[in-house]
């Protein structure tokens, strides 16, 4: 499959959703469906044809520096299931929408659709430049998703959301900056494509590359985001409309992990090994906090930020423990968190619309109200929960133990209270939204739209079944993905005629 | 001494600008400021032509080409300098710089 | 032959999904989902799934029949085990790095055991909730859930590794979850459900970090099976390893951790509050589930893993004291109670405790027997308070009852063999399984761990006849209007109470050994044989009979004591007042220890989050826009409208600049 | 030597006329003294060998700029404008950063080796230097260079400017009763 298609379609999805689509939501709503699964029918193969490339070539020469930036396609498992469960996300988000963004839905498909080309080509790239611009573009439509749709405090949300991301991904400029100074200072040909960087790092005084390990980070931490540079977060998602938020918890957030994985571990494996201490310690802050705010919380959606922020922060802390069964936990915990968080949110948002508000203490008894409404809830927070028999479970599983492994039986545990808090905050959310009595005079029956039952249903059916066979995600995660970088010089070259069929 | 030393030029160069910069700051008229531009832009065009004797040949004559095109823009700059300063006045009645504080309305 | 050992989980399964199609879809009809359909089908598939167990049974033997008999005909005289464990392995779970987890089933004794009384006792109560259901709308998701919980059931005690029991020791927490929030317009129940989730996770959480540790001592290249477990701890080439201090130590800490996930779900101390609350579900959920199977999944994980912990002393010491305890502290506050289910919650709590003090001393088998025969009549007694309450339209409270055996004479006669076999009568199914508790603590545990569990077995006794007298001899205390209403329960309902009232006579019999009979402990030998081996079966002590006559003695003393109190009046039955203060305090004490140990913490670490900590961050950031704003302001500041400053400010930069060129020059 | 004698002359008339932009009162006399700033700078030029550049300063600067300079002031009859003070506070205090500017780009100047930086290279007859063909031939030399693009781009910027201010002027010389009423949104 060509790379370079894949990119380009929801770019071109979004012109065509923006410009071509018609005046009325419902058309609108069929051409952006349809659009996005073509989108989707273009990634799978990807995911299915493993490890493929595009042949890199010089994108542009910096003119004073005489630094290469290229530009090369790549992809692997990591990120082929992100590409695939991208593809997933959108057309689900388009299908929860309508009730949530009313007659906005083109902008909302345009947003969401260049969403994803942007993270496409972040999840894509092969050289440093390329990935920080997909980077620093994906700050756009997600601005766009909060700002334009969301609730009361949209501005404010949108804007700390956008002071944090560009305090976070500066850093990580001054220091792709730095390296592409590289050259000047030791008349050496450099180019920033990942491979040409590892060794060119390597060749760093050691205060330098530690310098840039920690710009590169904080770039990530903030888009996870970790615990002292979360702030952005719980508003962003709460008074984002309920697809946006669940687009940007479901795909956006992963790619502080996949930038870690990707990038962070891969250029600086010895300061990240020196200082794994620190970001273990930084994401079991995160699962506490995260877990601990989350009980507290007196919004639905609030809620699952704070959840998200919980269990990302697990993801976070195992990363660094550098084991295999953490590259592969992470990878599955980035697929079910993506398919069980965004679940919730689309239907947090679709219950949103029926009380009206969004505190938690008016809903109430939706479970009498909305028999499959409460089902579907009910199944995407166990699954959220870790329940065995979800991917959540396998993911976290793993995840336990890696961090055992590496760290000891106490860390495990500090890990693993993630276990009860995370049932704790989420059977308090299960609670108030599904039973007790109506905060309504008169309650009625409520319908879910059908559109979105047939959204989430598929994905929490895969959630199930990614609970009891892992093995396809689990493979995805190489061994030496942590030493690994996408590069194009060394892989298969791309439209492999087997690759399409399998 | 005999030939014109490019030293010369400049000091005369540096002189000019420096009273065309006192026009320009110093006159709140508006007339006064577009000529204080004019004698800044005359000085640094006598600084290229100063230059211009500091190298040789061909290389020495780009320093000439300069003050050309300066002196086109300073043309069309007066152009619509003038231009502007009649939509001014027309509209505010009024020369002095001091009031023009918002030009945005 | 390959055993289709999926399918034992897979049609509860099924029956789970079609009865939860029938419930959603069929909500929005006028009377609701067929009630007939769904109660067909959700009886109809336990039932399947009990003959295959049945079968199972023979496929233990088929293997090995001619074996046996190729021994016998040729004269070998071989030591050959009588059967043989078979497994099926489904597909590869988790494989990453050192991890390799099969998802896949074993059949074996124990499993084998725990799976005819699991699907058996399942589908009686499954019939039974027939007709006690029957006029709850939600009937079709009841049997929805009940038809799931047996499945998750199945999977707990067929799998094949730790894992997948955890797989069905969550699943099972689930459904214990669902069936006790089954009402969920009221909020306590639902708060009730949710303290049930949550102590158990806080046990499950045990559960992961003692595999974890227990792997560990393995070595991480042994896949995580039930096989590979006890044929390591078997293997006498590993004595030494396991002799040595810090293995040792590492057995003992995993052992602790895995009691921990074991207490939680059976109700033991400290996690055994929840047990209580969940009697908030509907009846026959209190039956199958916090009686009869669920709640002794921990005594089955302890027989399970027995050969772990025979290498874990000291854990044994702690679980046989735990066991003693909660016992002891659960009899005691069984009889202060008012509420019939409450009474019986505590009474089975009391009852883990047994198990688990026959497990502590080393005596798995007994315990696994004490959970096979208090299945039988901890259900018909579940049954019998179910149809108790059936007939007195919700009313629990046994202040107002009294007299119903006239009323009730089926019922009566069905929870009088429970109560015969709980007291410890002879023969009764509980004489058997508590004698023989009694004698193995005598024997491995010593006297004081005797004397506790011989003053419980008569307490036992006391608040049982104390329950029998309040609801079913003294005087009737309920008001006439309920009166009229009393009526025998439907046959759905009866016939469960016979078969289990009459499995709680014979049950015992399985394994007494006065008559001979030893097909319990001859099938449990193979799982848990060793284990006892291990830790010795203690000196040659009094006769057994001589044990069996005390423990008689003290049941007798405990009936005639609550006799006794009855005719002083001390059960003060026509006060319908709450509980009195001491009571109370008794009653809750766990409750309090959890909440100053767990609940407040946790609490306040999150006000302290909420309130400092976020505010705080916020405030930085804040603090940092506005230092950004002010710069902002002063730049624009200098972008005065004035034309003149700006080109002023303009050309003091350049001066500024002039500056710095002319500073190198003299 | 007779060189040095123009220039002085030249220079000395350039100083004093642009130092009478700088004082006179009234616009007019200005533009007069700008335009004998212009007809010297256009001397000197040609003392430097720039004939081309001399003549251009005299066609364009005195002959066209300041001539519309001139015609514009005719035509704003109140541009006498008695009512803004000549002088105020901040027009002396702007002299100090202009002079000091001018002190400092002496400083810069004089201080730098003069030998060095500022010696004369050319070894062209004076002559040859500054004619139109010279300049011609390397404006628009054999191949389309950065200095031909350059005048193209020039002819742009004055045809946009001569369009861009007719646009301007034209805007209110079509309404005359335009000056009473200022207008919102204008330019």
């Amino acid at each position: 499959m060509n790379l370079h298609m894949v990119l380009v379609a929801p770019l071109a999805a979004a012109f065509l959703t923006f410009f071509l689509s018609g005046r009325d939501a419902a058309s609108t709503l069929r051409t952006s469906l349809l659009l996005a699964l073509a989108v989707a029918g273009l990634t799978f193969p990807v995911l299915f044809a493993g490890t493929v490339a595009t042949s890199v070539h010089t994108w542009f020469q910096i003119p004073v520096l005489g630094t290469d930036i290229r530009w090369g396609l790549a992809s692997d498992g990591l990120s082929g299931w992100l590409l695939a469960l991208t593809s997933v996300l959108v057309p689900a988000a388009l299908l929860c929408s309508p009730p949530v963004v009313g007659d906005k839905i083109r902008e909302f498909a345009a947003a969401a659709f260049l969403l994803q080309a942007t993270l496409y080509g972040a999840l894509l790239s092969v050289d440093l430049l390329q990935f920080f611009a997909f980077f620093e573009a994906m700050l756009l439509p997600a601005t766009i998703l909060i700002a334009l749709f969301g609730g009361r405090d949209r501005r404010r949300a949108a804007s700390l959301f956008l002071v944090f991301s560009l305090a976070g991904s500066v850093p990580l400029f001054v220091a792709i900056w730095y390296l592409s100074t590289v050259p000047v200072m030791s008349g050496r040909h450099v180019s920033l494509d990942l491979v040409s960087l590892q060794a060119l790092v390597a060749t760093l005084p050691p205060q330098v590359r530690l310098r840039l390990f920690a710009a590169t980070a904080l770039a990530f931490l903030v888009k996870i985001p970790a615990v002292p540079v979360h702030i952005w977060q719980a508003d962003a998602y709460s008074e984002g409309p309920a697809p946006g938020s669940a687009l940007l918890t479901g795909i956006m957030a992963k790619i502080g992990l996949y930038g870690f994985l990707r990038i962070a571990i891969p250029l600086f494996p010895q300061e990240a090994k020196a200082d794994a201490g620190v970001f273990v310690a930084l994401g079991l802050a995160t699962v506490l906090v995260g877990a601990l705010l989350a009980l507290r919380q007196r919004e639905a959606r609030r809620v699952l930020a704070f959840s998200s922020l919980s269990h990302l922060g697990l993801g976070l802390a195992a990363i660094f423990t550098f084991r295999p069964e953490a590259i592969s936990g992470v990878i599955l915990l980035m697929v079910a968190h993506g398919l069980s968080a965004a679940a919730l949110f689309f239907l947090a948002g679709i219950a949103e619309t029926w009380s009206g508000s969004r505190h938690v203490d008016d809903f109430g008894a939706l479970a009498r109200r909305a028999p499959l409404f409460s089902v579907l809830f009910a199944v995407a927070a166990l699954a959220s929960v870790g329940l065995p028999g979800t991917a959540g479970f396998v993911a976290e599983f793993l995840l336990l133990v890696a961090l055992w492994k590496a760290f000891g039986l106490v860390v495990a545990a500090v890990a693993g209270t993630t276990v009860i808090l995370s049932a704790a905050y989420t059977l308090r959310l299960v609670q108030k939204l599904l039973f007790g009595t109506s905060a309504e005079r008169n309650p009625v029956p409520l319908e879910l739209p059908a559109a979105a039952a047939w959204a989430v249903a598929p994905m929490l059916l895969a959630l199930v079944y990614l609970g009891f066979q892992p093995g396809p995600v689990l493979k995805a995660a190489r061994t030496d993905l942590l030493t690994r970088l996408p590069s194009a010089q060394a892989l298969i070259v791309e439209d492999a005629p087997h690759v399409a069929g399998r | 001494m005999g030939d014109l030393q490019p030293i010369q030029l400049q000091v005369l160069a540096a002189l000019l600008f420096a009273i065309g910069l006192a026009t320009v700051m110093a006159r709140r008229n508006l007339f006064f400021v577009l000529m204080g531009v004019e004698l800044m832009l005359n000085a640094a065009n006598l600084s290229f032509l100063s230059w211009s004797r500091t190298m040789p040949g061909s290389v020495g004559l780009e320093g000439q080409l300069a003050p050309i095109f300066a002196i086109a823009v300073a043309a069309a700059e007066a152009c619509v300098g003038l231009a502007m300063l009649l939509s001014v006045f027309r509209s505010r009645e009024s020369l002095d710089t001091d009031a023009f504080d918002r030009m945005k309305e | 032959m390959t055993p289709q050992l999926w399918l034992l989980p897979a049609l509860p399964f099924f029956g789970f999904l079609v009865n939860g199609a029938l419930a959603l879809f069929g909500s929005r009809t006028e009377n609701g989902p067929s009630r007939g359909l769904s109660g067909f089908l959700g009886v109809l598939f336990p039932l399947v799934s009990f003959i295959l167990v049945v079968l199972a049974w023979q496929g233990l033997f088929l293997v090995q029949d001619s074996v046996l008999r190729l021994n016998h005909d040729l004269g070998l005289g071989l030591r050959i085990p009588q059967v043989k464990p078979f497994g099926q392995v489904l597909w590869p779970w988790m494989q990453t790095g050192e991890l390799n987890v099969e998802f896949g089933f074993r059949f074996d004794e124990l499993a084998g055991i725990m799976l005819l009384f699991v699907t058996g006792i399942g589908t009686l109560i499954h019939l039974y909730s027939v007709g006690y259901m029957a006029r709850d709308r939600g009937f079709a998701r009841f049997m929805a859930y009940m038809n799931l919980f047996l499945a998750n059931m199945v999977v707990l005690v067929l799998g094949n590794g730790p894992l997948v029991t955890f797989m069905g020791w969550e699943g099972v927490g689930l459904c214990s979850y669902l069936l006790i929030g089954f009402w969920h317009h009221d909020a306590a129940n639902g708060a009730a459900a949710k303290k049930a989730f949550l102590v158990n996770r806080a046990g499950d959480l045990g559960f992961l970090l003692g595999l974890f540790l227990l792997w560990q001592v393995l070595g991480t290249g042994t896949p995580l099976t039930y096989e590979a477990i006890t044929n390591w701890f078997r293997d006498p080439a590993h004595a030494v390893l396991l002799a040595s201090a810090p293995v040792a130590a590492l057995v003992t800490a995993s052992t602790l951790l895995l009691l921990l996930g074991a207490t939680g779900k059976s109700a033991q101390i400290p996690l055994l509050t929840w047990l209580p609350d969940a009697m908030a579900g509907p009846t026959p959920v209190s039956a199958l589930i916090h009686a009869a199977t669920m709640v002794t999944s921990g005594v089955f994980l302890l027989a399970r893993l027995s050969d772990v912990f025979a290498h874990a002393p000291a854990t044994l010491q702690v679980v046989a004291w735990i066991g003693a305890a909660t016992a002891a502290w659960a009899a005691v506050t069984g009889f202060v109670q008012t509420d019939i289910k409450k009474i019986l919650a505590y009474s089975t709590i009391s009852q883990l405790g047994f198990m688990f003090l026959a497990a502590g001393v080393g005596a798995f088998d007994a315990g696994v027997f004490h959970v096979f025969t208090h299945a039988f009549f901890k259900g018909v007694l579940f049954l019998g308070a179910g149809s108790v309450i059936h007939a007195l339209s919700g009313e629990q409270d046994v202040r107002r009852m009294g007299g119903l055996w006239k009323k009730l004479p089926l019922t009566f006669a069905a929870m009088s063999c429970g109560w015969y076999a709980i007291v410890g009568l002879p023969f009764g199914a509980g004489f058997w399984s508590k004698d023989l508790i009694l004698e193995n603590v005598l024997l491995r545990g010593g006297p004081a761990l005797y004397l506790v569990a011989l003053a419980t077995a008569v307490v036992t006794a006391v608040y049982m006849t104390r329950l029998m007298i309040l609801v079913f001899w003294s005087k009737p205390r309920f008001s006439p209007d309920a009166a009229s209403h009393i009526h025998e329960s439907p046959l759905s309902m009866q016939i469960p109470m016979w078969v289990l009232g009459f499995g709680s006579l014979v049950a015992g019999f399985a394994w007494a050994d006065p008559f001979h009979l030893d097909w319990f402990s001859r099938h449990m030998s193979e799982s848990v044989g060793p284990a006892q081996a291990l830790l010795g079966a203690g000196a040659g002590g009094p006769s057994p009979i001589l044990l069996e006559s005390v423990g008689v003695v003290a049941s007798l003393l405990g009936i005639l004591v609550a006799f006794a109190l009855h005719r002083k009046g001390c059960f003060r039955e026509n006060s319908t007042g709450p509980l009195s203060m001491p009571a109370r305090a008794w009653t809750l004490l766990f409750d309090g220890v959890q909440s100053v140990a767990g609940i407040w913490p946790v609490r306040i670490v999150s006000w302290i989050l909420d309130n400092i900590l976020q505010p705080l961050l916020v405030g930085l950031a804040r603090v940092f826009g506005w230092c950004l704003e002010m710069a902002g302001g002063a730049v624009r500041m200098a972008q005065t409208p004035r034309l003149r400053w700006n080109l002023g400010l303009s050309v003091l930069g350049l001066v500024a600049l002039l500056i710095l060129l002319a500073r190198n020059i003299p | 030597m007779i060189t040095q004698v123009y220039f002085w002359i030249f220079s000395i008339v350039a100083l004093a006329t642009a130092l009478g932009v700088l004082v006179s009162r009234h616009p007019i006399h200005a533009a007069l003294c700008l335009i004998g700033t212009m007809v010297s700078l256009a001397g000197i030029y040609s003392l430097v060998a720039a004939p081309f550049l001399a003549t251009l300063q005299i066609l364009v600067y005195a002959g066209a700029v300041v001539m519309l300079l001139v015609f514009v002031i005719m035509v704003l009859n109140s541009a006498k404008d008695d009512h803004t003070p000549r002088w105020d506070a901040f027009g002396w205090a702007a002299l100090a950063p202009s002079a000091a500017t001018g002190f400092f780009l002496l400083r810069v100047l004089l201080g730098a080796d003069a030998a060095h930086s500022f010696a004369l290279r050319s070894t062209d007859p004076p002559a040859a230097r500054g004619t139109v063909e010279a300049l011609s031939a390397l404006l628009f030399g054999d191949r389309i260079g950065a200095w031909s693009f350059l005048f193209l781009v020039v002819g742009l910027l004055l045809l946009s400017a001569v369009v861009g201010a007719v646009l301007l002027a034209k805007h209110h010389l079509d309404s005359p009763s335009a000056p009473s009423t200022p207008r919102p949104g204008g330019h």
